[in-house]
């Protein structure tokens, strides 16, 4: 599975992708997987309030399904226009 | 409908222009145009990152559910990524419709969605360090009319 | 604040690009244009009769409104008079703010007013013959929002 | 005082501006003197909910006062934009 970083969490992260195998049924056990990973993780994670998520490069929820997704881009509320 | 998101600078003048004179039996035409602004008087310049791939699509299905509500009869979407200096545009939406009401909400939904639905992140390089720009809670707020 | 009222053609996009340049920490800019169309199929031109001296002024008034409302930094209104063809643009308004909200709102309320409280009447020549362009009650009812 | 026409006003009273004297208080007593005046004049102020009226430029109500207008215009509604 492609994991796609982008603003300050891409900074925090230190990478803009990577790819990982995961058991992981949802986004948020996903999560819970990536911040027992590492502190500069647990620090990008830490308040998912702050954070959106993209499956397949559609806006979806933390507890949406991984099934048959490829590609998980984590990233902060958008500042367009 | 044309959507083009690129990291050149875009002459706004002349894409009003070939837009409005495309348009056949639409009566008004609207444009919205967004400049970089030194608001604190520090700013180098603006960064804009975005995510390719997901960003054209994000624009392509606002522009249809405008072009389909709004029963417009075009829409243009320019918008830029990289480094833009103070008083350089950022991006240009235009809609086109019978009646000026239709092309005005067009352009105001689709500024909405662009706003918080579409995937850019701003970073602005100042004087004394660089900072993301947040989100405002209006702009939330504002997709909340339609 | 820049108004003009006169008979010969105006250049859309130099004068857009022209309004978008020259604000200075304005980061909204909004446009419209009105644009003759043969809705029928059988309109030869458009004819645009105004009341010299009371249309700048109810222009220049509506500006002053709006420029104090929704807290411009600027505004340019250029309306045409005389004979029009489809295709030909009638007249076009500009707002800068600081934010996209106003800029719009400003933008709607000029055209609201403009359409409804400026003294210009439109006439459409047809190859049938002539007829004086009724005003909309739709028109007339925008303005209850300001 | 100076009357100024516009639009169909202009084209059934068959010109554009004319001096009159007028002893009118009110918009409504001039329109009552000019359509005593001609048939033209009566069919183009038939309908007074179809037109306007300006007074020295400026909007104004048919039961306006008159005192100190130098330039009266009437008109249909307008159709600008």
């Amino acid at each position: 599975m492609q994991l796609l970083y982008f603003a300050w969490v891409r900074e925090r992260i230190g990478l803009p992708r990577e790819t990982v195998e995961t058991e992981a049924r949802t986004v948020a056990e996903l999560v819970e997987e990536l911040k027992a990973r590492e502190e500069r993780y647990a620090a990008a994670f830490a308040d998912l309030s702050a954070l959106r998520v993209a499956l397949d490069q559609e806006l979806a929820d933390f507890n949406a399904p991984l099934k048959d997704v490829r590609e998980v881009a984590f990233f902060p509320p958008m500042t367009g226009g | 409908m044309d959507i083009r998101v690129q990291a050149t600078p875009f002459d706004f003048g002349a894409e009003a222009e070939a837009f409005a004179r495309g348009q056949g039996d639409m009566g008004a035409v609207v444009t919205f145009t967004g400049i970089v602004r030194d608001v604190s008087g520090g700013l180098v310049s603006m960064e804009i990152e975005h995510y390719p791939g997901m960003t054209e699509k994000a624009l392509e299905t606002h522009a249809r559910e405008a072009l389909i509500r709004f029963q417009l009869g075009d829409v243009l979407i320019i918008h830029r990524f990289g480094e833009m200096r103070p008083g350089e545009m950022i991006m240009m939406v235009a809609t086109a419709a019978p009646h000026r009401a239709d092309a005005f909400q067009g352009a105001e939904f689709l500024m909405d969605y662009l706003k918080s639905r579409a995937p850019f992140w701003k970073k602005e390089i100042m004087q004394t360090g660089t900072d993301w720009v947040a989100a405002r809670d209006e702009d939330e707020d504002a997709l909340g009319r339609w």
